[in-house]
């Protein structure tokens, strides 16, 4: 089937989101489905090969327990491009906040008996292994997508959107709620492919995208305190989408 | 003296809705939660007249944020041009002055020694109604670029309007606006004293202004302060990357071209979009990157603006409509940095050496 | 018009110079009128990857064909060294300034070639060295990592032999103990081996932005005016007709007023390493 | 004496989440789920987040039932601030939850649940013999998610509704051409009942207790009280009096039961077996027409079920969309702290949420319970006696009768554990 271009897609720590989105993917669906070979997804069918090899790796979720990290090595090996696809793979997304507690007071706020829970801080996959590129977005964006499974079929590098979600924002000429309502705005720093969607609809984005690569977080951090903002604010802004990247660690200054 | 006409507010409702039976009408319309953007009226009074200025400017009908240019057939590579959506001879209403002295900025670029096919044509098919402005806005200092507060072109326009209260005092910039005007029901010449009072709201409203730049020597002081600390303390401090300056900025033309394939790889779409210098990848080349700090890319913004489009183009790439400093989520302002050298060079702190 | 409009070339012949890099000789395939100058470049894209610039390796025309040299760096680089005699790839161009080879009549010639840099260099190696009684003294410094990624070295070495010293080579790293003519070290190391006066010569130099560097405050401690050094650019381009706005050095466009700079010119501006 | 035979599945597949099962063969069978699905410890880091930020927190719990956890959350924060909501956001939330409970159906039945009655390992190799199903799928979840969308800003991990209501309203003529769509899917959704309940299941009664929100007025989606056909008949505020969670050393996920230990179903089966009666009359046609009849105890019937859910679901989203103009509203929030819980039908069954907030609008504690976690002990104990009937059949056949059941409670790991 296909042109023989094998994948295999991962589910880690995460809602799964990822995955749904890929066949979210409507219009796509079926042009993906039948361009390619998906020889490994637990969700989508069972059996499948497990140990590959693959073309493309698409990994979903972070890693918090270490029988992922343990595969995810032997994913990277046996495949030829390797991409965390969504927040939780690309920079630690939802699962990641966790971190900013401290790791046995989260586990006992849920569990009597932690002694059978064995997880580790939430990190993302580059933290494990090197990656060709990052699928962003919670969920993950269609463009984005369908830029990744052509480029697959082209032999091409992928080009992903880099660029803040600002630009989305002004292209929909949508109001700045941070320069006209003083919202605490995370838009300038995080990357663009929802299309603005939060500011768009009256409210201020809140990250889920993650960071855009060189954001300046400590800039918007003292902008967001000069609007009268708290530290423990500010701090929760940084934190929602992602485990300190270089990107918005300035942000993530602890109270 | 060209030929004017007064047209009372009514009349002048009139002839848009006549208008609209031939042309595209577009003009600024008030959007729900607040923003003014100019878009196409169903009806004369969409209009909002009353505005400082918009978020992007007319030049998104001219020179759209994404432009599709051809089909390829990925077989035998021959390519099909994709006509510009036809714009069906749209007639853009109340272009501010600096917006319109924009547009005859982005001709440069686009209408020089090589002509862009999708911008001469969009262009030509779209008439332009340059409405004055009677007062500053509040970021703008278009009067000091030369671009306002009333129109300063000779040409590229098609009518000029005034704003005088009870009536419309409106001056033919081209044969297709005299064409325009034709169709105004009640119109009427205007008299030498209708001049002299758009004379006086012109006089008035220069005096307006509170925000000021000095151009005279401006282009040659940034060049010979090409590493002067503004640059990277603003760069640190407060530029986010987020590129609103540049994506407001009416005269910016800078693109990127992206092709899309078809998923059963038979056809390709070439398309364009706005790009920015503000964004990391622009001097991106293989194994490097020329303005890989933000300190360089900020600089080239403001050098780019107020010196080397001179040097380009014979006039500045600033208009002075203020968006860039409206719309930049920490507020730079690049009339600031540019006076903190003009400063700097009295006080004696800048440089004023030789740059070749 | 549309000058973003490409036209259709015919890949005639693929040599494979090195392990990454191949010359691609092309014509067009819809018999248009076509003709360029050394230093120009033209854009070679293919549908799904784009565009990108190449300069002409090839002096002139023959028989409707032209040559690009192009190594392997990217998606589209590696696609198009991927293509064989007959394919097709979409060309518009030629674009840009030549070498200015009027203004070194008369003069002593000094060409300063790095790497792939070396290959826009190889039409003026050709037309000086069948126009040397135009010229004083030549000299062809020539530099890259390794032996093997001096392109063209053969063919340079035919073509000069006989005149000593005027094809000088060096690498970074030597990997046969025999280099009886290649030296190991900096291309600048060269400049010291040249016997005429700096200020009767003209240079054309392409190769690293590093290396430019170090090649012209050289030649202008040695007494070349800034003027007399020319360096060819390379910038991100995407239109090739001063519209795109990416390949902008301060005032200049690398596409329209260059690729090829008076080094006094270009270095005025920021963001290069010159 | 030999030792008694194991079935081990360690990953189950085209399930959300991650879980396999181990079953004894024995006189007596012993069943383990274990879900393995990692802990992300929602509850343990939702402490000293702003009550703002919850609803787009737990959104993330699941990717296929999004609205669900967002929207419980938010009116769980809703109950402890003391906020009021209006009639609207309660309609449009409603609307909202109809289309997230349809496309979510969409998904278990046709690539989860279907291939196994097709005999194919996933929906993939359905595609050359069956196009036509996945087409349908394709259009019915297009609009269905569509409207989610319309409400939501996005269909996954919708951004427009926040405590107090929604920051945005579409205009009247984009839900003008989502109506279109939708009622373009009504044959669609017909179909989809007619072709699920033709395929054959086991033939299979479990003995259940089953749970559901209930309200005299409407088929109830987002509020009611908590019903089962074992009598219980309780406000959502009497919820921690009523059910028992417990964790188990085989699972990350927690076991949540009737107070005295009676387990219980929750899902589309169960609801119809409640409020069959609250179904429009089309529905009940339709169901009579397949011959669906209540009390129906074949937990293979709730695929069923959910197909029939999704065509009311359709109908009545038509209905809300179309009863109602709705306008901009300006809402504020007024911070105060206060404890509060919210119970709704997310897909797959009852979900609950509870939060105390502190007068900063920090959350201080959170509880969530998710239907997985409701049905977990009766789908161990549907397999316990699916074995012991089938003791005779080979492995093979009983693994796989094992996964399909498993399977038709639409189970979600994800939520389960987070």
């Amino acid at each position: 089937m296909g042109t023989g271009k094998r994948i295999g897609i991962f589910k880690y720590s995460s809602c799964a989101g990822c995955q749904f989105q890929l066949f979210y993917f409507q219009h796509y669906v079926l042009e993906t489905i039948q361009a390619v070979d998906i020889v490994y997804c637990k969700m989508l069918q069972s059996g499948g090969e497990e140990d590959g090899p693959f073309d493309l790796a698409l990994i979903e979720g972070a890693i918090t327990e270490q029988w992922q990290a343990d595969q995810l090595k032997r994913i990277r090996e046996r495949s030829e491009l390797l991409a965390p696809i969504g927040s939780c793979a690309v920079c630690g997304g939802v699962p990641a906040i966790k971190n900013t507690a401290h790791e046995l007071d989260a586990q006992r706020r849920v569990y009597e008996d932690i002694s059978v829970v064995h997880s580790l801080k939430a990190h993302p996959v580059d933290h494990y292994v090197r990656v060709d590129g990052y699928v962003r977005g919670c969920p993950p964006g269609v463009r984005d997508l369908a830029e990744l499974v052509k480029s697959l079929l082209l032999n091409k590098t992928p080009r992903f959107l880099d660029y803040s979600v600002c630009v989305e924002c002004k292209l929909e000429e949508a109001i700045c709620v941070l320069v006209a309502y003083q919202e605490p705005c995370m838009g300038p720093v995080t990357n663009a492919g929802c299309g603005a969607l939060c500011p768009s609809r009256g409210r201020a984005c809140y990250g889920c995208w993650g960071p855009m690569k060189d954001a300046n977080a400590k800039a918007l951090a003292d902008r967001f305190e000069r609007m009268g903002l708290g530290r423990e604010e500010i701090y929760r802004r940084f934190t929602e989408f992602g485990e300190p990247t270089v990107e918005w660690k300035p942000g993530q200054v602890k109270p | 003296m060209s030929t004017g006409y007064i047209l009372a507010n009514d009349a002048f409702r009139d002839w848009l809705n006549i208008l609209r039976n031939e042309f595209t009408v577009i003009g600024p319309v008030l959007k729900k939660r607040g923003p003014i953007v100019f878009e196409e009226i169903q009806d004369a009074g969409d209009l909002h007249l009353d505005y400082c200025s918009t978020m992007l400017g007319p030049r998104k009908f001219i020179y759209p944020p994404t432009q599709r240019l051809f089909r390829i057939d990925n077989q035998n590579h021959r390519v099909t041009t994709i006509e510009p959506a036809d714009a069906g001879n749209a007639v853009i209403f109340a272009v501010r002055p600096c917006d319109m002295q924009a547009i005859s900025v982005l001709d440069r670029t686009f209408l020089g020694d090589i002509e862009d096919f999708y911008y001469r044509k969009l262009r030509e098919e779209t008439l332009t109604v340059v409405l004055n402005c009677n007062r500053a806005c509040d970021a703008g200092f278009c009067e000091s670029m030369g671009a306002g507060p009333f129109l300063r072109l000779e040409d590229g326009y098609d009518l000029e309007m005034t704003s005088m209260g009870e009536n419309y005092l409106i001056e033919i910039g081209s044969r297709r606006g005299e064409g325009l005007i034709e169709k105004a029901v009640h119109r009427k010449e205007a008299a030498s004293g209708d001049y002299e009072t758009k004379d006086d709201l012109q006089r008035k409203a220069i005096a307006s202004f509170t925000k000021h730049l000095e151009t005279a020597g401006l282009p040659e002081l940034l060049m010979r302060n090409l590493d002067h600390p503004v640059y990277r303390e603003t760069a640190e401090a407060r530029c986010l990357g987020c590129t609103n300056c540049t994506m407001v900025c009416p005269t910016c033309y800078c693109y990127d071209i992206e092709d899309d394939m078809s998923f059963d790889l038979t056809v390709t779409e070439r398309r364009r979009h706005w790009d920015s210098c503000q964004e990391l990848h622009f001097a991106r080349v293989h194994g490097g990157n020329f303005r890989s700090s933000r300190e360089a890319r900020l600089r080239q913004f403001v050098t780019h603006k107020l010196a080397t489009w001179v040097e380009q183009y014979g006039c500045f790439g600033c208009v002075g409509c203020g968006r860039c400093m409206t719309w930049c989520p920490t507020g730079i302002d690049l009339t600031e940095m540019a006076k903190r050298i003009q400063q700097d060079f009295e006080t004696g702190r800048a440089r004023w050496w030789a740059y070749s | 018009m549309n000058p973003l409009e490409p036209r259709r070339a015919l890949v005639r012949e693929k040599i494979q110079e090195n392990r990454e890099t191949y010359s691609l000789t092309l014509s067009l395939a819809d018999h248009d009128h076509f003709s360029y100058r050394p230093g120009q470049f033209n854009m070679l894209g293919l549908p799904g990857m784009g565009e990108a610039p190449f300069s002409f390796s090839s002096l002139h025309l023959e028989r409707g064909r032209f040559t690009h040299t192009i190594r392997e760096a990217g998606s589209l680089t590696r696609s198009i060294c991927q293509l064989a005699a007959g394919d097709i790839l979409s060309i518009r161009g030629p674009y840009g300034n030549e070498w200015p080879l009027e203004k070194a009549k008369g003069r002593h010639l000094i060409i300063v070639g790095g790497g792939i840099g070396i290959a826009p260099l190889r039409p003026v190696i050709r037309h000086a060295l069948g126009n040397g009684e135009e010229y004083g003294r030549l000299y062809f410094l020539l530099g890259a990592r390794t032996e093997d990624d001096l392109l063209f070295r053969e063919e340079f070495e035919k073509l000069t032999a006989g005149r000593d010293g005027t094809l000088l080579m060096t690498v970074d790293r030597g990997e046969k103990k025999e280099l009886s003519h290649i030296r190991e070290g900096l291309v600048t190391a060269l400049l010291d081996e040249i016997d005429v006066d700096p200020e009767e010569s003209i240079t054309f130099t392409c190769g690293p932005e590093l290396m430019m560097r170090f090649v012209a405050r050289q030649l202008i401690q040695m007494g070349q005016d800034p003027y007399d050094i020319f360096v060819s650019m390379e910038r991100r381009m995407k239109c090739g007709i001063a519209h795109c706005g990416h390949c902008q050095i301060g005032a200049m466009y690398v596409c329209k007023d260059g690729p090829i700079f008076p080094y006094g010119d270009i270095k005025r501006f920021a963001d290069t390493m010159l | 004496m030999s030792e008694p035979q194991h079935i081990e599945v360690e990953y189950l597949a085209r399930v959300e989440g991650e879980a396999g099962f181990r079953i004894v063969l024995d006189s007596q069978p012993d069943i383990e789920l274990r879900i393995f699905e990692p802990p992300r410890f929602f509850e343990g880091f939702l402490v000293g987040r702003k009550y703002h930020e919850v609803g787009d927190i737990v959104s993330r719990i699941c990717g296929i039932c999004p609205v669900s956890h967002m929207t419980t959350a938010i009116q769980a924060i809703e109950k402890a601030m003391g906020i009021q909501v209006s009639e609207q956001t309660v309609l449009l939330r409603k609307i909202f939850s109809l289309s997230q409970i349809a496309a979510s159906h969409l998904i278990h039945l046709y690539m989860l649940a279907m291939p196994d009655y097709y005999g194919f390992p996933g929906v993939v190799q359905m595609i050359p013999g069956h196009k036509p199903h996945l087409d349908r799928l394709i259009r019915m979840k297009e609009a269905m998610n569509g409207l989610t969308a319309l409400i939501g800003g996005r269909a996954l991990h919708p951004v427009t509704n926040v405590p107090g209501g929604f920051t945005h309203i579409p205009r009247p003529e984009d839900f003008a051409s989502v109506l279109k769509e939708i009622k373009a899917i009504r044959k669609d959704a017909e179909q989809a009942v007619r072709d699920i309940a033709a395929l054959e299941v086991p033939d299979f009664h479990s003995d259940s207790v089953y749970v559901a929100l209930y309200d005299e007025t409407e088929y109830a989606t987002n509020q009611g009280r908590i019903v089962s056909t074992s009598g219980l008949d309780i406000s959502v505020d009497q919820y921690p009096d009523f059910f028992v969670e417990s964790q188990v050393h085989y699972a990350y996920a927690k076991q949540t039961v009737l107070e005295g230990g009676t387990p219980i179903m929750v899902g589309a089966l169960a609801r119809l077996n409640i409020k069959f009666d609250k179904l429009q009359q089309k529905t009940r046609d339709l169901a009579a027409d397949v011959g669906f009849a209540v009390p129906d105890c074949n937990p293979f019937h709730n695929n069923l079920a959910q197909a029939l859910e999704v065509f009311d679901a359709i109908e009545r989203c038509i209905q809300l969309i179309e009863s109602h103009a709705f306008r901009d509203e300006e809402f504020k929030v007024e911070i105060r702290g206060g404890e509060g819980g919210s119970a709704t039908e997310a897909p797959r069954g009852l979900l609950y949420h509870w939060y105390c907030i502190d007068r900063r609008g920090v959350v201080e504690k959170a509880n969530l319970v998710t239907p997985t976690s409701h049905n977990f002990l009766n789908i161990e104990k549907d397999l316990k006696q699916l074995v012991a009937e089938n003791r005779k059949q080979d492995r093979e056949a009983i693994r796989l009768l094992c996964e399909k059941t498993v399977r038709a409670y639409d189970p979600c790991f994800s939520c389960s554990v987070h």
